[in-house]
């Protein structure tokens, strides 16, 4: 048998080498290198040092057996033509554990996975979170802030806040990814996909397009002539700063198309029952009835009058039946296109009612 | 004529005539060791096409702000490299090419169950080459391999051009699918039990269903994509109710299968290469078979990992995360297998041994960082970014492609009856080596450190590394070079093999080389596995062989 | 059918000849590399199906808007032709099975027919809501592109049944060879099938 | 005409109902006659004919409305 000093010395080595690759991972300085800009960052740095860590001492455990195998199994001079090596067909205990390790292994690991994912996934946003939309364009990003009229070029976000990013695009499929926060959505037209974290490191920080976009898809990163826009975690007070300023820039763009009828829309006596019929004939073509992040042309409009993880309208407004009534009248200029008005739409008043009457029940 | 009377007029004796005339032989022959061969040369044609345009990539990154070429070209050309390489070069060179010329003869076979189809999906071969090439004249398609809508409804006109072609180019496959599938199935010399069968062979017969039904869903999203650009029939077109994400599913559907169809074949070809250079039966047999079939299995229901980021419901995400991962088992045990195939044997480190230890190494690398991927948390960082490509590099350009030159030093006696040069040969391995290491193992912390995929100028601070790659780059295309020169001067020049150069078992090296059209002169009976070298050979009725006895005549009918 | 009674009597001259050893496997290479073809096919329609499924079920609600109205009526009745052409086929390959060539002929003609007739039916339809083929979006993407590749289908399966049909009245197939009936049948079987799952997610979904 | 395409349509389906019992019958029995035929394609075969038979029951269904899709008109 071939088991011999220099096979358990060779194993020695290996098992040496494997022990020292998983405590360089687990002390590798992976801050240093890639600052963790949100509060996910830690744990999938956490993570990712776990697959390092056994990865590595895997490729070690196995190049490092071939290697010995390779320089002590080699054909050696002394040896005839005729020569055949080891006449072992197979071994089944080994088989049975080197099957079973791994399944173990695998089950760990997504154990591990499973837990984390449910953190980072906005399964469930909570409550008081800033809700922000971030737009892909070819080949620049645009943000909507609550309460700031038409899309800013520059993303600021304050430190320690929850965020729920809405990521979308006007064109082709998108991504927003910023290394520092170790997350990516592809921003697909016609979808919306969310994002939930929370700042945790103030600073100044890249903004890349990691999905396919087309000529200057090289150029659709922050810093380039195309797209100069950052992203900045601010401290609450520098943030309140920005944020009043731009409100204030932005006060003249305004979102409304040219009012239709002045004054607004009583809401009495609206029959959610008509406006079920009318929605389907007036809306269902652009709005779903799904969830927000259904998105046709506008956003799907299930509960949108009671939608926690959506308190705004998408205007900024708080989601209440007068501001849908005041968007159904003047219609809106949104971010995922625009909302005609009234006239354009052609409902009556009493239509209007109805519709918000209609979109109330839905819960 | 004892030869003649041996028939039993089944389809196991039916033998073509000798072709006569040149075109019956070299252009139109139905008979599957030309046709592998033609394969093969193919595949060399568009591999150093793919090639070239790798390197006009490397050049134009050689500068963080490119410069060499305009963004559409550079976008055009990474488009053409990818959509050659997987379906013009890997898939097959591995099915069509090895397959055809080697597997048949493998199972005691004459020749695959349809000879004439198998023609016609050869023939088909070449004319989707010429159309995905001419593509490039009428406005390139620009939106990577994946030709993820809506990018590639604005891709030019060439965009409906590749589709027809990848779409013809699938038809082939297809029917290269089902003709091996029945080959394997019906046509297996007397005594060639599934557990006989050599590994190569597996390999094949996992491949072939792959084939068969993933190309064909490639075909539908072909077709749709298709009528989309060209009918405006809303299939992916958000504007109007269709749907992008649609296209990320049909198109995974295939493809992912499609990593195992240009995986799978390599494994067999390396189960057979260790044997016989390590002078020792391949380490469980039947574990490495059977977690083939897993893998091929488990492949189908994976898809959807490559979609990560794009916005499925979480809930859907979790089930192809644990899939994914399960696939690491099946592939562990055979990283294990083969490992423990070198363990006591008596190792020569001939050109394909040396080129099947490499694959080995870097197709483990690969598969590691395929786990890695698989943990979603993980992928929400790594996904579209460098650390992608660096992961399918190590798996395509270090398993399947490495498992193909092995194959091409391994066979090439049984093509052409000569030797390649083994010091050439040796050289271009270890050049592929360096080469494909340093081209592509700093891409991973260069896309963990955020350098994103398909950018044509990026973040001046990665312009070091990627110059390193570059010039690493230069040196494996000088390693392919090398062998496809060393291939062409020892068709003239190489020193003659015999029958069975090294010494190996299986049924293919107890013919002459090249092989004669009829293969056998009597179909052989087999009555054990080939890799037990303590043992006598275990096929009966081959005595005639390499002897100058008349071939056999084709049946009368 | 003249005809049919005359080629009969050449078969039925060449009644004895045993199948020999290549054409048995050659036989069964045959109809498992057509059968394999056949779920080739079954996943090409199958794509489309999931695509048409997934587009209904992840979009606005059904039926989108502009989308036509079918027509149960006319679709039930031109399903059952349809499935009745398959069990006349079934007939026609019977008939040749107990070597009763005149039945076979008739059998196969009532198919081809029937075959005709539900592609008919199929143009009336489309007639029927071809105006909205433009604006019916997804719609359209499901029910003309699954309906047409059928359509397609059905079309060549007539052209291969009048084939087989011409090919058997020349006597190119005997009472003991006839591997193309069986394919040609096994391909009718297989559209006829493939229209039972389209007439449910298009009429009963 | 509305009158016209309404007596079509009823025709239609009384017509549907009455072959599709037939056809469905001849399916159910074809499949009972050659239940015991071996060899591959046979096994096919008999898979095609239940298949057959469910789609005239569907089809049977359908020309009585008990079975009708969204967007069909009735």
């Amino acid at each position: 048998m071939h088991l011999d000093r220099g096979f358990w010395t060779a194993t020695a080595v290996i098992v040496l080498l494997g022990i020292v690759a998983i405590f360089w991972w687990i002390y590798a300085p992976i801050q240093s290198i890639m600052p963790e800009a949100v509060d996910r960052a830690r744990q999938i740095d956490l993570l990712y040092r776990f697959l390092a860590a056994s990865g590595t001492a895997l490729l070690v455990a196995v190049i490092g057996y071939i290697l010995y195998f390779v320089f002590r199994f080699r054909k050696r001079p002394t040896h005839s033509p005729d020569d055949i090596g080891l006449q072992i067909h197979d071994n089944h205990k080994l088989e049975f554990w080197w099957t079973l390790i791994p399944a173990m292994y695998i089950v760990v690991l997504a154990a591990i996975s499973v837990n984390l994912f449910f953190q980072i996934e906005p399964v469930n946003a909570q409550g008081n979170t800033l809700v922000i939309e971030a737009l892909g364009h070819q080949w620049y990003y645009t943000f909507r802030y609550p309460g700031i009229n038409g899309e800013v070029k520059e993303m600021h976000l304050p430190l320690g806040q929850p965020i729920t990013l809405h990521v979308s695009s006007y064109d082709v499929i998108h991504s927003f990814w910023v290394p520092e926060m170790r997350l990516k959505a592809d921003m697909v037209p016609g979808l919306i996909n969310t994002l939930v974290f929370t700042p945790t490191r103030p600073g100044k920080y890249e903004l890349l397009c990691t999905e396919f976009c087309g000529t200057l898809h090289g150029d659709m990163r922050s810093g380039t002539p195309n797209d100069p826009a950052y992203i900045y975690i601010d401290p609450p007070g520098k943030y309140k700063a920005w944020y009043d300023a731009t409100q204030r820039a932005n006060a003249h763009m305004s979102n409304a198309i040219a009012v239709a009828s002045a004054g607004a829309v009583s809401l009495t006596g609206g029959d959610a029952a008509a406006g079920k019929s009318l929605f389907q004939t007036k809306c269902s073509a652009c709005h779903a009835l799904g969830p927000f992040t259904q998105k046709i042309v506008g956003p799907g409009l299930k509960g949108v009058l009671h939608d926690p993880a959506h308190p705004n309208l998408v205007n900024g407004d708080k989601a209440t039946p007068d501001d849908v009534a005041k968007i159904l009248q003047n219609g809106f200029n949104g971010p995922m296109g625009t909302m005609p008005n009234q006239t354009a739409n052609g409902l009556t008043d009493k239509d209007i009612a109805n519709l918000v009457a209609f979109l109330n029940s839905l819960k | 004529m004892a030869v003649a009377a041996v028939h039993s007029g089944g389809i196991a004796d039916h033998i073509h005539p000798e072709p006569e005339s040149f075109l019956r032989k070299y252009v139109f022959s139905i008979d599957h060791k030309i046709i592998g061969i033609q394969y093969i040369v193919t595949c060399g044609i568009f591999m150093m096409l793919a090639g070239a345009l790798a390197e006009l990539i490397r050049v134009q990154l050689m500068r963080a702000n490119g410069g060499f070429m305009t963004p559409d070209t550079y976008n055009a050309v990474f488009t053409m490299h990818g959509s050659t390489m997987v379906w013009f070069v890997i898939i097959p060179l591995l099915t069509g090419g090895f397959g055809n010329l080697i597997f048949p003869v493998q199972i005691g076979a004459r020749d695959v169950a349809f000879p004439w189809l198998n023609m016609v999906s050869y023939w088909i071969f070449p004319v989707a080459g010429l159309m995905l090439y001419s593509s490039f004249l009428m406005g390139a398609p620009v939106a990577g391999w994946t030709e993820y809508p809506p990018m590639s409804l604005q891709g030019g006109a060439g965009t409906s051009m590749w589709c027809a072609a990848v779409f013809l180019m699938g038809i082939g496959s297809t029917l290269t699918g089902i003709n091996f599938l029945v080959t394997i199935l019906k046509m297996r010399a007397p005594g060639m039990t599934f557990t006989r069968m050599p590994l190569f062979v597996w390999g094949q017969f996992v491949t072939a269903p792959l084939l068969m039904i993933a190309t064909t869903a490639l075909g539908a999203a072909l077709a749709a994509l298709f009528v989309q650009r060209e009918f405006g029939v809303p299939f992916f077109d958000p504007t109007k109710g269709g749907s992008p994400l649609l296209w990320q599913h049909m198109f995974w559907f295939y493809s992912h299968p499609a990593v195992y169809i240009m995986i799978l074949p390599a494994f067999g070809m390396i189960s057979e290469i260790f044997p016989t250079f390590a002078r020792k039966p391949i380490f469980g047999y039947k574990m490495i078979a059977f977690s083939s079939c897993a893998i091929a299995i488990l492949g189908f229901m994976v898809w959807a990992h490559h979609m990560f980021t794009s916005g499925m419901a979480p809930t859907l995400e979790l089930p192809f995360m644990v899939l994914t991962m399960l696939i690491a088992i099946p592939t562990g045990v055979k990283i294990f297998s083969w490992t423990t195939t070198l363990f006591g044997g008596i190792l020569e480190f001939t050109t394909p041994m040396l080129y099947s230890i490499g694959f080995l190494i870097l197709f483990t690398i690969g598969g590691v960082t395929g786990v890695f991927l698989a943990a979603v948390p993980f992928d929400l960082h790594a996904h579209g970014t460098y650390f992608i490509v660096a992961h399918f590099h190590y798996v395509i350009a270090g398993g399947s492609l490495m498992g193909a030159l092995a194959a091409l030093y391994f066979w090439y006696p049984k093509m052409t009856g000569r030797m390649m040069n083994e010091s050439w040969g040796k050289w271009s391995f270890w050049l592929y080596m360096i080469g494909m290491n340093g081209t592509f193992l700093p891409m991973h912390w260069l896309g963990l450190w955020g350098m994103p995929r398909r950018y044509a100028v990026y973040d001046p601070q990665f312009q070091t590394w990627n110059q390193i790659e570059s010039w690493f780059s230069f040196v494996m295309t000088a390693s392919i070079l090398l062998t496809i020169f060393n291939a062409i001067w020892s068709i003239k020049y190489g020193k003659k093999s015999g029958a069975n150069p090294w010494r190996a078992r299986t049924l293919e090296w107890q013919i002459p080389s090249p092989m004669p059209y009829y293969n056998f002169k009597h179909v052989p009976s087999v009555f054990a596995a080939p890799y037990d070298f303590a043992e006598p050979l275990p096929y009966r009725g081959l005595e005639e062989e390499l002897t100058d006895s008349p071939p056999p005549v084709p049946a009368a009918h | 059918m003249a005809v049919a009674s005359v080629t009969q009597a050449g078969i039925v001259g060449r009644h004895h000849e045993e199948p020999d050893q290549l054409y048995v496997e050659t036989r069964e290479l045959r109809v498992q590399g057509f059968l394999l073809f056949m779920v080739s096919d079954l996943v090409l329609f199958s794509s489309f199906i999931f695509a048409y499924l997934y587009l209904r079920n992840t979009g606005q609600g059904w039926p989108p808007p502009g989308a036509p109205k079918l027509d149960l009526a006319l679709a039930s009745i031109n399903s059952v032709i349809l499935f009745g052409s398959g069990a006349t086929m079934h007939f026609a390959l019977e008939n040749w099975k107990h070597r009763n060539f005149t039945k076979f002929a008739n059998w196969i003609i009532a198919t081809i027919i029937l075959g005709a007739m539900f592609l008919s039916g199929q143009i009336v339809e489309y007639a029927k809501i071809s105006a909205t083929w433009g604006g019916s979006g997804i719609f359209g993407a499901g029910f003309f592109t699954l309906t047409g590749m059928h359509g397609f289908h059905v079309f060549c399966g007539i052209i291969y049944l009048t084939v087989l049909l011409l090919q058997a009245l020349q006597g190119k197939y005997t009472f003991q060879k006839y591997t193309g009936l069986t394919l040609g049948t096994l391909y009718w079987h297989f559209v006829d099938v493939i229209w039972v799952v389209l007439f449910s997610i298009f009429y009963l979904y | 005409m509305e009158g016209i395409s309404a007596t079509v349509a009823h025709v239609e389906r009384i017509l549907a109902f009455i072959f599709g019992i037939v056809v469905f019958f001849v399916a159910a029995i074809a499949l009972k006659n050659d239940w015991k035929s071996k060899g591959l394609e046979n096994q096919v075969f008999k898979m095609m004919l239940a298949l057959l038979a469910l789609g005239a029951f569907l089809a049977i269904l359908a020309s009585v409305n008990v079975l009708a899709g969204k967007g069909v008109e009735i």
